[in-house]
Formats: C-alpha cells, sequence, structure tokens
C-alpha cells in the first residue's frame, strides 16, 4: 500500500481480456465525484456500462500522520487519531489508547470502562446510521435517509457535545481512562436517545428493507466471498456479511464486552444487500449492549490517578492495541524506546484493508454499481490515507 | 402562385443530392443516409402528386406515402445492423476499404 | 406482490412530510443567524485566556511559563516572555506574556492546553462564528483578543469556572492568611527586637517566604 | 350567476376577442397565435419557478427541513434569485466541444419542449392549435428532445456527458414505446386523435361521476403505465439514470454551466410538464371538473389543479425512492412495460365490444390485474430477490 | 409561388445538402434532420398532417438517433481522418448532376407538371385509418409482416457475437 509509484494512474489496457479493445472507455471517477465519498479516485475501464479494469487511486489526503505521531508526545497524538475515521473520533481514541495502555501497563478504572463502552457503541451507531444514509444517496434517493441518518445523528453528536465538549473531535479518552466524567443529567439525555433509537430503525425499515428496487439494486451486487473476505484480510461488518464470524469484541474479550449479551448477526451471500442488512442488525444488537451498560454502570474514579498528562514516557518495548470500530478491526502498533515520543507508530485502518478487494468485487459489474459497492465498503478517506 | 413542378423540382433536387452522397461518401453510414434521402423525394413526389392530382379524397398518395416511411423505417433499421456487422468484422466504415468479400 | 415495499416507504415519506408540520421531532432545522442552538456547557471551540478583574493587560492569569506552548500538538501557540515583572491579580510579582498568539487556522480545539496549564489561565471558548476575509492574519489572534474576564468564563462554563473559583478562593486565602501570620510574625519580631538591629534581615526574610503563594495554586 | 361564472371560465377567451376587434382582420388568427403563445410561455414558466420551490420546500419537509425560506415570503422568490444566479455566472464551454451543437442543444431542448404545448387543451376553447393529428403531434415533437439530449451529450466532449446522452436516449426510446401504446386505448376508445375531442369526450357526467377513462379497467392500467412511463421519459426520480449525480455526475448537461444550464432545467420540467399534460388530457379528462356539481369552477382551474397533483406525486416519488440501474431500467420498459401496455390494448378492445355491465368490468378488470400480478411475480422469482433472514452468532 | 414555400425549401435543400457535404458525420446527420424536418413541413404545406408527423416521429425520431448511434458504436479511436469523400467523386458528382438534369427537362416540358393548386381536401386522421382499414388492409399487413422481419434481423444481424468467440 506504501508502494508510491502505484500511484500512477494509468491503465495499461492490453491486460483487459476482451474483445473490441478500441471500444473501451477510461472513465476517471473522481477525485472530483460526487459519489466517492471524499477524494478518492478510481480510475474505470467500461465496455459500454460494465467494468472490465477498476484502479483505485488514493492519497490525496494523505497527512503524515503516523510521521507526526512519531515526533509528538503519546497525549498530543491522541487528537490526531480523532482525524483518522473522522466519523467514529472515540472509537479511533479507544484503539490508540489501549494500545498505549498496554505499554505502559496501565490498569482502567471500572466506571471508565463502562464509559468507553457506551461512547464506542453510540459511535457504532452514528457510524452505521450515517453508512446507510450514504449507501441510500450513492443509489439515488435524492437525501432522504442521509437526512433522517443525519437527524439521528445530529442526537448522538448532541450527547458527544455534552460530555466530551465537540461533536466530531471528541479526543475524549486519556491512558487509563476518560478525560472527563459524565455531567449532571447527561446520563438521562443518553437513556433518552437511546431509548428512541429503535424507533428511527424501524423507520429506516420501513422506508427502505422491503423496498424492491433496493432489493433489486442489491443483491447479487458485488459479491464477496468468505475465501476472498479471509484472505483479504477484510474485517468488519463487512467480513461478517460474507459469513466470517469474527467479531473483536467477541474474540479479545477487550474491555468488559463480556459483561454484556449481546449476538454478532452474520449474512451468508456477501453482497451488497447483505453488508447493509448487517449493520442494520448490528444497530439493534448496539442497542442492547448500551441498555445494560447505562443500567450498570457505577459510580467511581473516572481515570487511574497514576497516570501523568506531562512527562508521559512509557518504558521500552512495544505493543499492539485493536478494537472492533464500526468499520473493522482498528489496531494501534506502537514501539517505546522510552522517550516522551513513541519511536514507531503505525495504525491498521479497517478502512483501507477493506478497500484492496474493491476491484474484485466491482469487475464485471455496472457503472452504476461501483459507487453502491463502494459505499456499501464503508470508507473514510480520512482513515485510507492517513 | 405554388405549381406541381416547383414541388417536382425540389423533390428531384432532394433525389440528386440523395444520389450524390450515396455515390460520392465513404462513410457507409452516410450513404445509406443518402438512399433515405432519395426515398424522401419520392414521397414529396407522392404528397405532392396527391395534392395536386385530381381526386384527393382518394388518399392513395398518402396511403403510399405512409407505407414507404414504414419501408424506409425497416430499411434503416436492417441497413445499420449490416453496418454494425460489418464493423465489427472489418473495423471500418470506409467503403472504400471494406473490399474483401472473404469472411 | 411487487410494490408494496414501494409503498411502505411511500407512507413513511409522506407521515414524515405531514410530521414537519406538527412535530419539532420531524423539523429539527435551527434557523441559524436569528436562533441559536442551545450552548451545552462542556462545549469547546478555541482557547482563551482568562484574566481577573476589570483590566485585561492587568489580571491576566497566564505567567507566560510557555507549557501549552510546548505541548500544543500542532503548535499554534507563540509565547514570548516579558522581561519585567509586574504583580498579578493577588499582588505577587510575576513574569507575564509580551505576546500570545494562537493561530485558530492550525488550532485543533484539543484541550490540550487547558489540560496542562498550571494556572487555569487557559480555557475553551465557545465562539463559533469566526468566519474572516483574511484567512492569514484575520484567524491569527493576538493577546487583546484572546483575553476575556473571569465573569466571561463564568458565564460560558459555570460549573467548571465556579471549581476553579472555588479553587482561587481558597488559594488566596491560604496566601492571606500566610501574609497575614507572616505580618503577625513580623510585627511580634519587630516588637520583640525593637531595640535590636537586625530588623531589617528578619522583614526580607518573610518576604522571601510569601513569595511561592503566588505561584501556589497548582 | 350562472352567466357570470360562464364568463370566467371563458375568460381568456373573451378577452382574447375582445383585444382581436381592434386589429384588422388579416392579422388576427397571427396575433392571436401570438397571443395565446405568448401566455403559454409565461404562464408555464411560471409554473416551472414555483415547482422548483415547491420541490425543493417539498423536499425539505420530506427531510425533515425547511427547504428554501429565506428569499421572499416563504422562500417563494428563490427561484428569481436563482435566475439572476444562472444568469450572471460564466458560461464556460469546453475547449475541445463542438461550439455550435453545444449552443443549439439546449435551445432546441426547450423550444421543442415548449412546442407540446400547441395541442394540449388547458381549458375549454382554451388550445392553440386543434390538430386533427394531436396526439400524434405531441410524439413527434416528444423525439425532438431526444435529439436535443443527443446534441447536448456528444458535442461536450466529454465521457460523462456521452454515458449520460447514450442512457438517455435509451432510456427515451425504450419508454417511447409504452408510452405510446399506453395511450392508444384512449384512441381506440374515443376514436380521434384530437386531443379537444378526447377531453370532450371525458366531459359528460352519469350521476355526479365523470366519464374520465382512468375510470375503466384499461384506462386505469393504462394512465398507470403512462405515468411510468411519463416519468422515465422526464428523466424524473427514480428512472432519473441520465442525470443519476451519484454515478455520472450530471450526464448530458455535465459539461454545462450559467444559463444554458438552466435551460436545460427549464426543458425537462417543461418536458414532464407537458407529459403530465398530456396523461391528465388523455385520462384524467382534461379541464373537466372531477364531479358534476363542481362544473361552476373554471375549466382551467381544474387543469391546473391536476397538473399540481402530478407534479406533487412526482415529488412525492422523488423523496422516497433510490434509483434503478441502467439494465433493470431496460428490463422493466421491455419485460414489464411492453406486455402489459399490449394486453392493455386487447382489455380495451374487449371493453369495447362487451355490453356495458358489471360482467363487462369483471372480465376487464381481471385481464389487467391478473397478468400484472403474475407477471410481476414471474419477473421476482427470476431474479430470486427477497426479504432475507440472518442467523448470529452468540 | 409563395414565400413559405421557398423558406422550406431552400430549408430542405441546404439541410440536404449539408447532411450530403460535411466532414463529421454527426453534423451530418444532425443537418439530415434539418432537412428532413423541412420535408416534414413541406408535407403540412400540402395538407397532410399526418405524414408529416409521421415523418417527424420516424426520422427525426428514430432513423436519425439510429444513425447517430451507429456513427457513435462505429466510431474509431485512431485520430487518422480519411478523406470524406470516395476517390471517384468527381464520376458521382457528374452522374448526380446529369440526373438532377434530366429529371429537371422532363419535369419542366411535362404539361401535367403545370397544375396549379387546387382547393385544400379535407383528410382526417379518422379517413386515413378507415382507407388503412378497408382498401389498404392487405398492404398494411403486409407492412406488419416486413417491420416485424425487418426488426428480427435488425436485432439478429447487430447481435453481439462474443460469446461465441469466447
Amino acid at each position: 500500500m506504501s508502494d508510491a509509484t502505484n500511484l500512477t494512474a494509468q491503465i495499461d489496457i492490453n491486460t483487459i481480456p476482451a474483445l473490441g479493445k478500441e471500444q473501451l472507455l477510461e472513465l476517471a471517477m473522481g477525485p472530483q465525484h460526487p459519489s466517492t465519498h471524499g477524494v478518492f479516485r478510481m480510475n474505470v475501464v467500461l465496455d459500454g456500462e460494465r467494468v472490465m479494469k477498476l484502479k483505485p487511486v488514493f492519497g490525496y489526503l494523505h497527512r503524515n500522520h503516523e510521521k507526526i505521531a512519531e515526533s509528538e508526545t503519546y497525549l498530543g497524538s491522541m487528537p490526531y487519531t480523532d482525524r483518522l475515521d473522522y466519523i467514529c473520533s472515540i472509537t479511533n481514541n479507544w484503539a490508540y489508547a489501549i494500545a498505549v495502555e498496554k505499554l505502559a501497563g496501565i490498569e482502567v478504572p471500572e466506571r471508565a470502562e463502562y464509559l468507553r463502552v457506551i461512547t464506542g457503541e453510540l459511535t457504532r451507531l452514528q457510524n452505521h446510521a450515517c453508512l446507510l444514509g450514504f449507501l441510500m444517496q450513492d443509489m439515488g434517493a435524492s437525501g432522504t435517509p442521509l437526512m433522517y441518518a443525519f437527524r439521528e445523528r445530529e442526537k448522538i453528536m448532541d450527547l458527544f457535545e455534552g460530555l466530551t465538549g465537540a461533536r466530531m473531535m471528541c479526543n475524549y479518552l486519556r491512558f487509563g481512562g476518560c478525560r472527563v466524567d459524565t455531567p449532571a443529567g447527561w446520563m438521562d439525555a443518553a437513556r433518552k436517545v437511546v431509548a428512541e433509537f429503535p424507533r428511527f430503525l424501524d423507520e429506516y425499515e420501513n422506508l427502505l428493507v422491503g423496498n424492491e428496487i433496493l432489493m433489486d439494486r442489491t443483491q447479487e451486487v458485488g459479491i464477496l466471498s468468505k475465501e476472498l473476505a479471509i484472505n483479504a484480510g477484510i474485517s468488519g461488518p463487512m467480513a461478517r456479511a460474507s459469513g466470517v464470524d469474527y467479531d473483536i469484541r467477541k474474540v479479545d474479550h477487550y474491555s468488559i464486552y463480556d459483561r454484556f449479551n449481546f449476538r454478532i448477526p452474520l449474512g451468508e451471500r456477501g453482497d451488497v444487500y447483505d453488508r447493509y442488512m448487517i449493520r442494520f442488525l448490528e444497530m439493534r444488537e448496539s442497542i442492547k449492549i448500551l441498555e445494560q451498560a447505562m443500567r450498570d454502570i457505577p459510580d467511581g474514579p473516572i481515570v487511574d490517578p497514576k497516570t501523568k498528562i506531562r512527562g508521559f514516557r512509557p518504558k521500552p518495548g512495544e505493543a499492539y492495541g485493536r478494537i472492533e470500530s464500526p468499520k473493522g478491526e482498528l489496531g494501534f502498533y506502537l514501539v517505546s524506546d522510552g522517550a516522551l515520543n513513541p519511536y514507531r507508530y503505525r495504525v491498521r485502518p479497517p478502512s483501507l484493508i477493506n478497500l484492496t478487494v474493491l476491484e474484485d468485487l466491482c469487475i464485471g459489474q455496472n457503472v452504476a454499481d461501483v459507487v453502491v459497492i463502494l459505499g456499501s465498503i464503508d470508507i473514510v478517506l480520512g482513515e485510507v490515507d492517513r | 402562385m405554388n405549381s406541381l413542378q416547383n414541388y417536382l423540382l425540389l423533390s428531384s433536387l432532394l433525389f440528386s443530392i440523395g444520389l450524390a452522397g450515396a455515390l460520392i461518401r465513404r462513410n457507409a453510414i452516410l450513404v445509406l443516409i443518402g438512399i433515405e434521402l432519395m426515398l424522401n423525394a419520392a414521397n414529396l413526389n407522392l404528397i405532392a402528386f396527391w395534392r395536386f392530382g385530381p381526386n384527393p379524397a382518394a388518399l392513395t398518395g398518402i396511403m403510399f406515402a405512409i407505407f414507404s416511411i414504414s419501408i424506409a423505417a425497416a430499411e434503416a433499421a436492417v441497413g445499420l445492423g449490416i453496418i454494425l456487422a460489418a464493423y465489427r468484422h472489418s473495423k471500418t466504415t470506409d467503403l472504400d476499404r471494406m473490399n474483401s468479400l472473404r469472411g | 406482490m411487487v410494490g408494496k415495499g414501494i409503498i411502505k416507504g411511500m407512507v413513511e415519506t409522506a407521515r414524515n412530510f405531514l410530521g414537519s408540520y406538527v412535530s419539532k421531532q420531524r423539523l429539527t432545522t435551527i434557523q441559524y443567524p436569528e436562533e441559536r442552538a442551545p450552548q451545552i456547557e462542556a462545549a469547546r471551540n478555541f482557547p482563551f485566556l482568562v484574566f481577573d478583574g476589570t483590566d485585561a493587560e492587568q489580571g491576566l492569569r497566564c505567567v507566560a511559563c510557555q507549557i501549552c506552548e510546548k505541548e500544543c500538538p500542532p503548535k499554534c501557540i507563540f509565547i514570548e516572555k516579558s522581561k519585567d515583572k509586574k504583580p498579578d491579580a493577588t499582588g505577587k510579582m510575576q513574569f507575564y506574556p509580551a505576546t500570545f498568539n494562537i493561530d485558530i487556522s492550525v488550532c485543533m480545539s484539543c484541550q490540550i492546553c487547558v489540560e496542562v496549564c498550571p494556572f487555569d489561565s487557559i480555557k475553551m471558548d465557545v465562539v463559533y462564528d469566526l468566519s474572516n476575509n483574511d484567512r492569514f492574519a484575520g484567524l491569527l489572534l493576538h493577546k487583546q483578543q484572546l483575553a476575556k474576564s473571569n465573569e466571561y468564563y463564568n458565564t460560558i462554563h459555570p460549573t467548571e469556572a465556579a471549581a476553579v473559583d472555588a479553587h482561587f478562593a481558597e488559594e488566596r486565602a491560604k496566601a492571606a492568611a500566610r501574609v497575614k501570620a507572616a505580618a503577625e510574625a513580623k510585627l511580634a519580631a519587630e516588637a520583640k527586637a525593637a531595640t535590636d538591629a537586625k530588623a531589617k534581615s528578619e522583614t526580607t526574610l518573610a518576604d522571601t517566604q510569601a513569595q511561592p503563594v503566588g505561584g501556589g495554586t497548582r | 350567476m350562472n352567466l357570470k361564472l360562464d364568463q370566467l371560465d371563458q375568460i381568456f377567451v373573451i378577452l382574447n376577442n375582445w383585444l382581436l376587434g381592434y386589429l384588422p382582420p388579416v392579422v388576427r388568427p397571427l396575433c392571436s397565435s401570438i397571443l395565446a403563445i405568448a401566455l403559454i410561455l409565461v404562464t408555464f414558466a411560471l409554473l416551472f419557478a414555483i415547482t422548483t420551490v415547491l420541490e425543493r420546500k417539498g423536499l425539505g419537509r420530506i427531510q425533515n427541513r425547511f427547504g428554501p425560506n429565506r428569499v421572499g415570503p416563504c422562500g417563494f422568490l428563490q427561484p428569481i434569485a436563482d435566475g439572476i444566479k444562472s444568469l450572471t455566472k460564466e458560461d464556460i464551454v469546453p475547449n475541445p466541444a463542438d461550439h455550435v451543437v453545444h449552443f443549439l442543444a439546449p435551445v432546441l431542448l426547450v423550444a421543442a419542449a415548449f412546442m407540446a404545448y400547441a395541442v394540449l387543451p388547458i381549458g375549454r376553447n382554451m388550445i392553440l392549435v386543434d390538430m386533427n393529428a394531436g396526439v400524434l403531434y405531441f410524439f413527434a415533437i416528444g423525439s425532438l428532445m431526444e435529439l436535443a439530449v443527443f446534441m447536448a451529450g456528444w458535442s461536450s466532449r466529454s465521457k460523462y456527458s456521452l454515458l449520460g446522452a447514450m442512457r438517455a436516449i435509451a432510456q427515451m426510446i425504450s419508454y417511447e414505446v409504452p408510452l405510446v401504446l399506453a395511450s392508444i386505448v384512449v384512441i381506440m376508445q374515443s376514436g380521434s386523435l384530437s386531443t379537444v375531442s378526447i377531453v370532450n369526450m371525458q366531459a359528460t357526467y352519469t350521476g355526479i361521476w365523470p366519464h374520465w377513462f382512468v375510470f375503466t379497467p384499461w384506462g386505469f392500467a393504462g394512465f398507470a403505465l403512462f405515468m411510468i412511463a411519463a416519468t422515465a421519459e422526464s428523466n424524473r426520480s427514480p428512472f432519473d439514470l441520465p442525470e443519476g449525480e451519484s454515478e455520472i455526475i450530471a450526464g448530458y448537461y455535465t459539461e454545462y454551466s450559467g444559463f444554458k444550464f438552466a435551460l436545460f432545467f427549464l426543458g425537462e420540467y417543461i418536458g414532464m410538464f407537458a407529459t403530465s399534460a398530456m396523461a391528465i388530457t388523455l385520462f384524467l379528462g382534461g379541464w373537466s371538473a372531477p364531479f358534476s356539481f363542481l362544473t361552476w369552477i373554471p375549466s382551467y382551474f381544474w387543469f391546473f389543479a391536476k397538473l399540481l397533483t402530478i407534479i406533487l406525486t412526482f415529488i412525492w416519488v422523488r423523496g422516497t425512492l433510490p434509483r434503478l440501474r441502467m439494465d433493470q431500467l431496460m428490463n422493466l420498459a421491455w419485460e414489464f412495460m411492453l406486455p402489459m401496455t399490449l394486453l392493455n390494448l386487447l382489455t380495451a378492445g374487449v371493453w369495447h365490444f362487451m355490453p356495458a355491465g358489471a360482467l363487462r368490468w369483471l372480465i376487464c378488470g381481471a385481464m389487467v390485474v391478473v397478468p400484472c400480478i403474475l407477471l410481476s411475480r414471474g419477473l421476482k422469482q427470476r431474479k430470486k430477490f427477497q426479504v432475507r433472514k440472518y442467523r448470529f452468532s452468540e | 409561388m409563395n414565400v413559405s414555400f421557398i423558406l422550406l425549401a431552400i430549408i430542405t435543400v441546404v439541410g440536404t445538402a449539408a447532411a450530403m457535404g460535411m466532414r463529421n458525420a454527426v453534423h451530418c446527420v444532425l443537418a439530415l434532420t434539418v432537412g428532413l424536418a423541412g420535408v416534414a413541413a413541406l408535407y403540412l404545406q400540402l395538407g397532410a398532417q399526418f405524414v408529416g408527423f409521421t415523418q417527424i416521429m420516424v426520422y427525426v425520431g428514430a432513423v436519425a438517433i439510429l444513425a447517430v448511434f451507429a456513427i457513435m458504436m462505429t466510431h474509431s479511436p485512431e485520430p487518422a481522418k480519411p478523406p470524406t469523400f470516395s476517390s471517384f467523386w468527381t464520376v458521382g458528382s457528374v452522374v448526380a448532376a446529369s440526373v438532377f438534369a434530366v429529371l429537371a427537362w422532363a419535369i419542366h416540358s411535362s404539361s401535367l407538371a403545370a397544375h396549379t393548386l387546387p382547393p385544400q381536401p379535407e383528410v382526417t386522421v379518422q379517413q386515413i385509418g378507415d382507407a388503412l382499414m378497408h382498401r389498404f388492409v392487405l398492404p398494411l399487413e403486409l407492412m406488419g409482416l416486413l417491420l416485424t422481419a425487418a426488426l428480427i434481423g435488425a436485432v439478429v444481424i447487430a447481435m453481439n457475437h462474443r460469446e461465441e468467440i469466447k
């Protein structure tokens, strides 16, 4: 992926096994294109409307994230992780915090774990809601599902603002806990939002789940086989839609997910419809987790008092912390040489790794399916390009 | 006043233009279009004769024109189909280069 | 039957359309310039500097320790320490920032400067309509623009500001007590050693003892 | 009272005659046409302006927001602001574009769209030309729009424009077939291609009920099919593939800007109104009132009320449905619409030759409904799409 | 001769001449549509409304679009522009010109051609339909057969044989 020479966009037309090559049309979808979810470019070779070859070109949003983090203090990188997948900043914080906590051997107090689960699952809700909205937008539903999703996301973002001070760039977690405790009345407001969320899901279900056009557009489109999903390292809802039973919440038992009763929905076909429905069902499971967590949350400190804000120097060593982010396995790999800043800092971005199968999914499909398939992969260019 | 002569002259001019096009153009599609033009000239003749003829109420000219238009449409469809097939075979629509009978 | 799902969807949109006329739930837009979203207390945007009292120059809590400048992840703070000292709100002699600039086009509102400040002098503001014609000079805030009164701080973050003020009050009470004690001691010493020729050196000692009080709000 | 209402109904005709009375008889027909054309241009351009606001506000309300509400009262002056904006914008023509054709395309589109109104009866005695072959004229003009679309797409020399134009033409040609076939049932029944006589046939009443063609099995099916085809013809959602912005930016007018872009917009909406007005003329009784006791309301009011209802339905559909894919669109046209319209022709024939009564209703209803269900079920089964059940792992 | 005839004749002749003489094939087709629309207008002028609209519908709506599609599909990507006209274009022009000359002479010398416009006959669509269904029912059926055959034939000829080649 880091192969910079890969960025040359030209496609060698002779590699395409097709007749009538002079009738092929090479189309650059993006970087200025309405539905590439940011600045992303797909060089598509079309035969009529059929995709013969597709080459993703990315890096337009490259910000040197990893290198900046290596010259930054451990805490200083925390706000930068917000900007990776800017829709779910708290889960990014969480993965990074877990990596640092592993590195430095910090314990997290009980209440902080609960807060992390609550905010993390709220993040999952808003990510999935937005994704479904965007997917429908890509299918041309003139924004209605997207606006409904944004209406719900707004409520969750209000919660985040009330707790962390910012709507998107929360910068909420700290090594060994969370930055601030819940203000008065926040937990009640959160309970109310969570209690109302299923209503939105029902509305969504009415609007789209049984819709024939949607089924026609998504079923048997962009099929990702189970084997390819495993071999390509696909994770998250996308892998589960292909029938891979792999959820890090269940596999790693990180944080306190063991205490909650929830299920993992699994798809069969691995097409766009499955990826769409898996996310839909995951939202219902997230609500279950949230209800349990909000019922059980104890009082207590929210941060390990031993951790220092300034001059934080973990002992030399390495650690890999990963979580099940809404988009898949989000991991941070850190090497410490005992200094104020990490010696090596590496992100395993789920968006990027899920994106690698894009061409396999798109070949032979219609050009209109390309945007739908891209939407169903759920990428955020901030994370892909870093 | 308009006389039949003018219409006939116009239609013969159209016919000649179509004929010239059909004879001198190299693009097979445009040759086909030239043929269409000649058909149109004939149609114009039919309508003009109907209008100036002794018994317009019989509608014969109109009927012939309608049938002629249908034939022209069928001819265009088949002709263009043949051109497409020929193009797929020889990769050109240039009639000067489409000169081999071999399949 | 084909069309059932489509009709269900149509009904749903119709419900939303009609609902937007009766329910605030289904018409969530806030008409921005006239109407504003309710201010959330924890909200943060860009940093500002708190000053006590009425004079921004005089009451500025910042002592130009430059910790925030060092800790700021995107390095958007620029501080120049003063050459001289001036008395702060409690009357102690302190350095002060001769220049304090924040480039809010670089700032990413992470609040780390607030967390590391030992003097409670830098806090997060909530002003968000900062659009400007000049994207360089217009977004580089100077000390004069950054300095905002403690009362303002109290209005935007009441809970947090109350805690800070209580803390300050406590510290000041302690300092006052210590000053008083020192003064009493001094008086006693003066009374005791009124005839003593070394009284002058004693007073100097009391002064130096009181020195940490000003910076002791940690 | 009754006389006055009649005058209100005919007010435009009376006004026209009164104005022409001042002119010499030689120029009267010409002036009359010019007057009527000017009135049509103004009215429908105004309707276009109102529709853009209504559409944006309606979509906004569907999406839980206000829509435009800043310019003028309730935002209804928004189109003026938009018009000024698009007039003052730079008119960008791509360098390799074919400048003449690039310029002519929007002009032709708008001209063709407006030409269609010549045969649409807006009210009683309110029609520009009562043509003998009015319906044929309408569809002939409709085919001009395809050419305009092609010109736009081809002359832009852009891949997106070309793809969009190809899609648009393929779609318009495919849907012209069901569109024409769906309207033929009405021509069969009324025995005329003249729009005026078609409306006149429907403007009679049994009791309070009008004789609209939509209130017959074949008429209802024809209306439904006509509206589906009309949606596709006017590139409206869910058949807006030619300009599907998430796939091919803006389709054939990707490379247009400023006022030419606005002209495309105008042409498209005017075309949509024209097709809707045709549907009203053919199936919904044109300007006739829905109940016999409401005939005192002016006829043009009913025409515009019906038009507005159809427009609002278009907006509603647009706010709900995602768009189809090209092959699905074609399948719908050739595998569902075409057989259904042909069957509908047969049904209309049966209706025509059977004696009136409940049996006729039953047989003709069954002839429409049963094939529709069978056909849709067959198509659904072949594609094998369904709502799925999912398994969970604990 | 009246003005409308001259105007329409000029439009028709210029349009068709441009259709046969322009370099760019798509321009040719667009010019052709202008010419054919002119012919349609002439039909209208002659009182043949039905034929005129059919002409527009068939030629502008179908044939022109079809031709344009064919041009797009046979558009070769290589920039090398072959000469527009055939190598023996002089012969072709001479033939066409002589045909026109002969026809014009014949028309000019014919006594029949001197007819002036008789009063406008009333032709309704109903009459045309009646004629099609009674007097011309056999040609109509034949036409239907021909069109069906043409449809199938065109589909078969133009069908993509890619699967076979694979």
